[in-house]
């Protein structure tokens, strides 16, 4: 369901035969039941919203819910579940799975011991809060991974994710800022944070220490873990020492 | 009952006013009020008074404005509770009767009329009929019919699809005394019903009144500003002062003009009427 | 009995005076407090005038908690000032400086102006905003004034408007993900200061705005006497309505477009305000003071466990707090029955044959139902199914028809019997909370359920519903089901719950989106054992609004005529809530909280000219099942296969005749 | 202005009423009315009227209900605008006049009070000065001076603290026409001023009224249903019936059995005064 958003936030290319069956939170069970496919992967609250779509296909539902610090096993977890009910063989999984391992460790090799903390944040177009990736959230996961710190410790909700102000970053003098880019909210945020006072007073921003990597889909599993390295370390890498 | 001349209470008498109980006959008491007050606050607005209202009796509650009209007729509508004293109604207590099975005994017109929002007169009359129907009963055909002579009795089969908030001041008046008139009460209580009304209308209301009385026996207590149709048309006359009873009694003893002036504050001569066989006070 | 409090005015020092006083203590305390954890020693005044700006704590002192001080109060003020215009010249506790459309007018403006013309809106979206404002606010004032600018139609016509646009931001947002997070935070209004420039602007606009309004504050006073004195006065009643409900929109427009929607603050205050001080209630100083202090109490107590739970917005967090306060005021409050100058807007005309425009309500209902099974849009474009097709189309749409139809006249029917009970034009399903209530176990599932298990949405919407709807029975039976008290009670508990929900959409994440939509209303995922049951519900509702019309047609003259006929208010009203409540549980169970259906419905019936009770009551459930049959069929082709909820295309469709119906009766 | 005897107009005459002009004196008119009629769908409530008031009259409107009086007020109070005709107040078309500016000159009392919200008497009267310091005027010593004898001469300051809503109905009805004294218009427009007042209370707001009038030159146009007060008060009585004007002049020439007969339907005695000498009317 919702192609449209997979396409926007993936870098893999969805084949134009994939039919969107509406939104996750409202399935289009006519076209479900005339596609008739001979399994559902979907998550809990698409079964709470629409629970008629066991009636079409059998339901395997995807796991959703990551035990502190785990939400990498869970990126592992979601791909493996979706690859066992597609019937992939378990070697091409693992194979799968390994090549990603490697590519990360390479990466975190190549970026050596870096002593700075990494915040990744989505700043609002209003230029006063921002939603910042915290510990349980795919960036934080994939930071772990490559060995690098997050310097969000502060507060943050089931899926890891914090809307703060712009105050609470005042303390986090040092930090790298990893800033998400949205193409149709980069003109109004660029233009409020311009001219928001506290955000040009922040440390990292003084110091030039930002930098800003497209959009990825923070709720997927391992290729979506791998798509947010693959574009946060070549943006590390040309980042000043 | 302890029978005191009627109008020889002195208004700075004692304060338990003897009970103005009514001279005329010993017919059942319709309302019996012991010791009846009524406070707001630091203020008497009704001080205790104690009053008995026949059966099929036609009275007539006269006094200067502020007198406290109102305030009784509304405790005998049930519309406020007495601060103090007691009431009784056709011999029970006035809160022990089950509300609609008082609505079928007792309607009530108050001083200000409410506006009555998208309805036609008929669809107002008609409301009269809910203490016999009730929520769930059939409207049929006695409910109709008592409807219509509402209607004619009021005359105003004329205006009964006109919208009630279209009306004139004195049609709107005779509109919701229709209303109570479909409510077949036994006993009435009309708060200055004839306000807006013009003379002929006035005549015709109050003749109304008192040939139901007459005929099927309902009692009515009238609030009056105008003591010549209180004399003419009412058995008996109870007139306030500040929230007590000053005077009470039948026309002809009211109608003198010292016990006027006590009522009034105002100089009133009695004169007799030229073709009809009574007396009517005119303003000095 | 009515009780008499309107009786000489008692000692100045009631219950809730004192409580403004606490309340305006406790917030400057709360203000000292915050300042030193920020700021430490340094004096303050040091610190406003020449912060050392090297030092971090100094910098979030001067650029964040200061402005964001400042803010509280400057928009405590002005939502306070403007809600007691609202009210005041309106004449009903519901209005609030929202309700004539012009904050979901200003909402539409930017979002269509992000979307279509991003060169428009770099100047400055301040002026974009304020301009969809304005023009919404014309419009509704135009409608209102060709019926005599009486309060009822301003009421309706702007609920109409502003449920309008709310409508096509929704379908905005539909097909632009992105400003999903964004709307989210908009709603839940953040007073988070990143500077004092915000701040600035405010205060200056707002300044200008609430200087011109304080020049009408004698006639807003003289107004309350009723149109007739007022003109007789030298007054145009039509022209200060106009000016001062302007005045007062642009006011919360400002508001909105600087930092979102700051709900509640606007009704809660004046409120507060008229019980501390009843004399007052022309008068909207001491509703702007209260509102000052009530939006810096509790935006100061948010910034006291910011550490721990994160940055609260103070938009939303507000109905947790003025909830209750509404609550118990509902409950303690004393109010009389007052009783209502303004009357509705006279339909245009009576029909002369009522029960043929029932049968031609039917035969629409039934080609609708028809078109609904038998057509639709899919792969190939649109299809037409012949009735003795195989059962797939039959499997799929049947459930949805009956839901419709059954919530329809289920949320239509229950509108009219609150509005009659209540006598209030704004009395609507919302304010029975199930809507709420629902939304609330729905969030519970979404977050504690415990991964695998499923629980199907009705169980756990209606177990919320269900707690909701308890709670505000109880309250309203201690507030004697006094029409004015318990729509307080309804307002009050409704903001706290939908202060929760908002709170859980702004803290981001997928479920956020899902119940966003759920709150305009889903029919897809209707089953066929729900829409049997919604159907019967409905019904039985028909058959007791029905069978106690002429409650219906009593309780609108007012207590004392009902009680000299024989029917006692307060069991009428409990009655008629009750069966509304259950109408509304279950409607809401199925397609989500559709506020339009059962706000606007009963109006639209009764302006197009039925007149008698029972005539109303079926065009009612008629035109409601109409509404939501067409609101399904359209919702579920016109983006296929993406639904659009059905109470953004109820809006959509029911808006336009709602306006030209007031607009034809406006030669009377 | 030719001059037809007032009394003999037949009411079935001709459409068109000769214009009611002033025959006591050609003093500068205060509103002209010529071919004003009102209509709502297809009912003409006032059919093409001319009428003539001059300044410093006290003009009584009477009629029987729905007769056209309060439609006929309204328009002169400018709260409805005519279907047909034209009026000029003071010389000037009556739509003319800048709001505030006809407030200080006209002030109306409608027929029903509207209720006051939690207001005091003093405040309610003090809203009578809107017209003299506006929006942003200072509420000076003139204003304070001029609602303290407003309500002295309604006899008020006694209830002056007084929450209006928790007066009584002539209580309330004299905090009202307080509020219109304070507006210190030269003409009053009143609709049936005195519905709700008991009879002393009548006579002492007429006199006043009067009084008022003789003193200061205000004219004044009042709606009444008491005939009796209507002549003893008023320099000129017109008669309405089913919106027509059939009869306009002096008290005495319309005091007499046969116009009061076709003014009300109702046979009425005129009975010279015991002890004043005017002649009152009684219904027969
Ligand atoms: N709720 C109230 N609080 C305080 N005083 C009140 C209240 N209601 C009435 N009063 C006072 O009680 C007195 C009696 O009121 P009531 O309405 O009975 O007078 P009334 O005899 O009906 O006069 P009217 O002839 O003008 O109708 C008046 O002085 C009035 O001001
Ligand atoms: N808005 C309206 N629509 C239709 N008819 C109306 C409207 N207003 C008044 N009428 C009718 O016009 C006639 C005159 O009304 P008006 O109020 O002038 O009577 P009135 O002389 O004041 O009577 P009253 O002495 O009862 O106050 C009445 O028959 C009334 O029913
Ligand atoms: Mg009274
Ligand atoms: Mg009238």
């Amino acid at each position: 369901s919702d192609t449209q958003y997979f396409r926007q936030r993936m870098p893999v290319s969805l084949p134009e035969t994939v039919a969107d069956i509406g939104p996750f939170w409202e399935i289009n069970l006519e076209r479900l039941a005339a596609i008739a496919p001979d399994a559902i992967l979907a998550n809990s609250s698409s079964l709470v919203m629409t629970p008629a779509i066991a009636d079409v296909a059998p339901v395997a539902q995807v796991p959703d819910r990551a035990a502190k610090g785990q939400r990498f096993e869970l990126a592992v977890a979601i791909m493996r579940h979706a690859a066992d009910t597609a019937g992939v063989p378990g070697s091409d999984v693992d194979a799968f799975q390994q090549r990603i391992e490697t590519r990360l460790s390479l990466m975190r090799q190549g970026l050596g011991r870096a002593d700075r903390p990494m915040l990744v944040l989505l700043p609002d177009q209003n230029g006063r809060r921002a939603m910042v990736y915290g510990e349980g959230s795919l960036p934080d996961a994939v930071l772990r991974k490559l060995g690098l710190a997050n310097a969000w410790s502060g507060p943050v909700n089931a899926n890891g994710l914090a809307q703060v102000g712009l105050d609470a970053l005042m303390p986090l003098a040092g930090a790298t800022f990893v800033q998400v880019e949205i193409p149709t909210l980069k003109l109004r945020t660029a233009r409020s944070l311009g001219r928001s006072a506290l955000w040009q007073r922040l440390e990292p921003i003084r110091a030039q220490r930002s930098i800003t990597i497209p959009q990825f889909h923070p709720f997927g599993g391992l290729p979506s873990a791998a798509h947010f390295a693959e574009m946060l370390v070549p943006a590390l890498e040309r980042l000043p020492a | 009952m302890n029978e005191a001349p009627a109008h020889t209470i002195d208004p700075t008498g004692p304060l338990k006013a003897a009970p103005a109980g009514n001279p005329m006959t010993d017919a059942p008491s319709l309302f019996t009020l012991r010791n009846v007050g009524f406070r707001v606050g630091n203020r008497q607005l009704l001080h205790p008074t104690d009053l008995d209202i026949v059966k099929g009796e036609l009275l007539a509650l006269v006094g200067h404005n502020g007198s406290g009209k109102s305030t009784l007729l509304k405790m005998l509508a049930r519309q406020q509770p007495p601060s103090s004293g007691a009431i009784t109604f056709d011999g029970k207590p006035l809160q022990a009767w089950p509300a609609r099975a008082f609505s079928r005994r007792l309607a009530y017109l108050p001083q200000q009329i409410p506006s009555a929002p998208a309805m036609t007169v008929r669809e107002l009359t008609a409301m009269g009929r809910y203490p016999w129907h009730g929520a769930l009963g059939r409207f049929g055909r006695e409910d109709r019919e008592s409807v219509e002579r509402a209607l004619a009795r009021t005359n105003m089969l004329p205006l009964a699809d006109r919208l009630v908030d279209t009306l004139s001041g004195g049609e709107r008046q005779r509109a919701w005394l229709a209303m109570l008139l479909a409510q077949d009460a036994s006993c009435l209580l009309l708060d200055e019903p004839t306000a807006a009304l013009d003379v002929a209308h006035q005549i015709e209301v109050l003749s109304l009144v008192r040939q139901l009385s007459r005929a099927t026996g309902i009692s009515v207590v009238l609030v009056l500003h105008d003591i010549n149709m209180a004399s003419r048309f009412c058995d008996r006359i109870v007139a306030l002062h500040s929230g007590r009873v000053i005077a009470s009694g039948r026309p002809r003893e009211i109608m003198d003009g010292a016990t006027l002036e006590r009522i009034y504050g105002l100089r009133m001569d009695i004169v007799a009427h030229p073709s009809a066989d009574r007396i009517f006070a005119v303003p000095g | 009995m009515t009780d008499l409090s309107t009786a000489a005015p008692r000692p100045v020092l009631r219950g809730a005076s004192i409580g403004v006083a606490a309340l305006a203590i406790a917030a400057l305390g709360l203000v000292f407090f915050n300042l030193s954890t920020v700021a430490g020693s340094e004096s303050w005044l040091q610190l406003l005038f020449a912060p050392d700006l090297e030092d971090p704590r100094q910098t979030v002192a001067y650029f964040s908690t200061f402005p964001r001080i400042a803010l509280a109060i400057v928009t405590g003020l002005a939502l306070g000032f403007a809600g007691s215009v609202f009210q005041a010249v309106l004449r009903n506790p519901l209005a609030e400086p929202g309700l004539l459309g012009v904050t979901s007018g200003a909402q539409l403006a930017l979002a269509a102006s992000l979307l279509y013309a991003p060169a428009l809106w770099t100047e400055g979206y301040e002026l974009v905003a304020l301009g969809g404002g304005v023009f919404v606010f014309a419009l509704v004032a135009l409608a209102a004034s060709g019926r005599g600018a009486s309060a009822p139609a301003f009421i309706l016509t702007g609920v109409v408007v502003s449920l309008y646009c709310n409508a096509l931001y929704g379908l905005l947002i539909l097909f632009h993900h992105d400003f999903l997070s964004d709307l989210l935070a908009w709603q839940a209004g953040s007073l988070q200061q990143s500077g004092w420039q915000s701040v600035a602007r405010l205060t200056a606009q707002a300044g200008i705005v609430g200087l011109a309004m304080l020049f009408l504050l004698r006639p807003l006073r003289i107004l309350s006497l009723g149109d007739g004195p007022a003109r007789s006065l030298g007054l145009s009643p039509a022209l200060v309505k106009v000016s001062l409900l302007g005045l007062a929109s642009t006011l919360a427009a400002l508001v909105t477009a600087e930092i979102g929607i700051v709900g509640f603050i606007g009704l809660a205050a004046p409120a507060l305000a008229r019980h501390a001080w009843p004399r007052q209630f022309a008068n909207p100083i001491p509703a702007a003071l209260v509102g000052a202090a009530l939006l810096l109490f509790i935006d100061q107590a948010l910034g006291l466990i910011a550490p721990y739970a994160g940055d609260i917005p103070a938009g939303a967090a507000a109905g947790l707090f003025t909830g209750p306060l509404l609550a118990i005021l509902a409950v303690t409050g004393r109010q009389a029955d007052r009783p209502r100058t303004d009357r509705m807007p006279l339909p245009s005309r009576r029909l002369a044959r009522p029960s043929f425009a029932l049968g031609a309500l039917a035969t629409l209902l039934v080609l609708a139902a028809g078109l609904s099974l038998l057509t639709g849009f899919g792969d190939g474009g649109w299809q037409i199914v012949s009735p003795t097709d195989p059962d797939l189309p039959w499997h799929w749409r049947l459930p949805r028809l009956l839901g419709a139809a059954g919530a329809g006249a289920c949320l239509a029917i229950a509108g009219l019997l609150l509005q009659r009970a209540l006598r209030n034009p704004l009395a609507s399903p919302d304010l029975v909370g199930v809507g709420h209530g629902a939304g609330l176990g729905l969030i519970i599932a979404f977050m504690i359920v415990p991964a695998g298990a499923v629980w199907s949405k009705l169980a756990v919407s209606a177990a919320g519903a269900a707690a909701v709807l308890v709670l505000v029975a109880v309250l309203a039976r201690r507030a004697s089901f006094q029409p004015e008290r318990t729509l307080l009670v309804g307002v009050g508990l409704g903001s706290m719950v939908h202060a929760l929900l908002v709170l859980f959409l702004a803290s981001g994440g997928p479920n956020g989106a899902a119940l966003l939509s759920w709150f305009s209303g889903s029919i897809g995922a209707v089953r066929i054992a729900e829409g049997v049951m919604v159907c019967v519900v409905a019904l039985a509702t028909v058959v007791v609004a029905l069978v106690f019309h002429r409650w219906l047609a009593a309780l609108p003259l007012g207590d004392q005529t009902s009680l000299s006929i024989g029917i006692t208010p307060r069991i009428a009203r409990t009655m008629l809530f009750a069966v509304a409540a259950v109408a509304i549980a279950a409607a809401t169970m199925i397609v989500g909280p559709v506020s339009f259906v059962g706000l606007i419905v009963p109006h639209l019936v009764s302006q197009a000219g039925f007149q008698r009770t029972r005539d109303i009551v079926l065009a009612c459930a008629l035109s409601g099942a109409i509404f939501l049959v067409g609101a399904d069929f359209i919702g579920r082709n016109l983006a296929w296969p993406w639904p659009m909820a059905p109470g953004l295309i109820a809006a959509l469709l029911g808006g336009p005749i709602f306006l030209w119906l007031i607009w034809r009766g406006r030669s009377q």
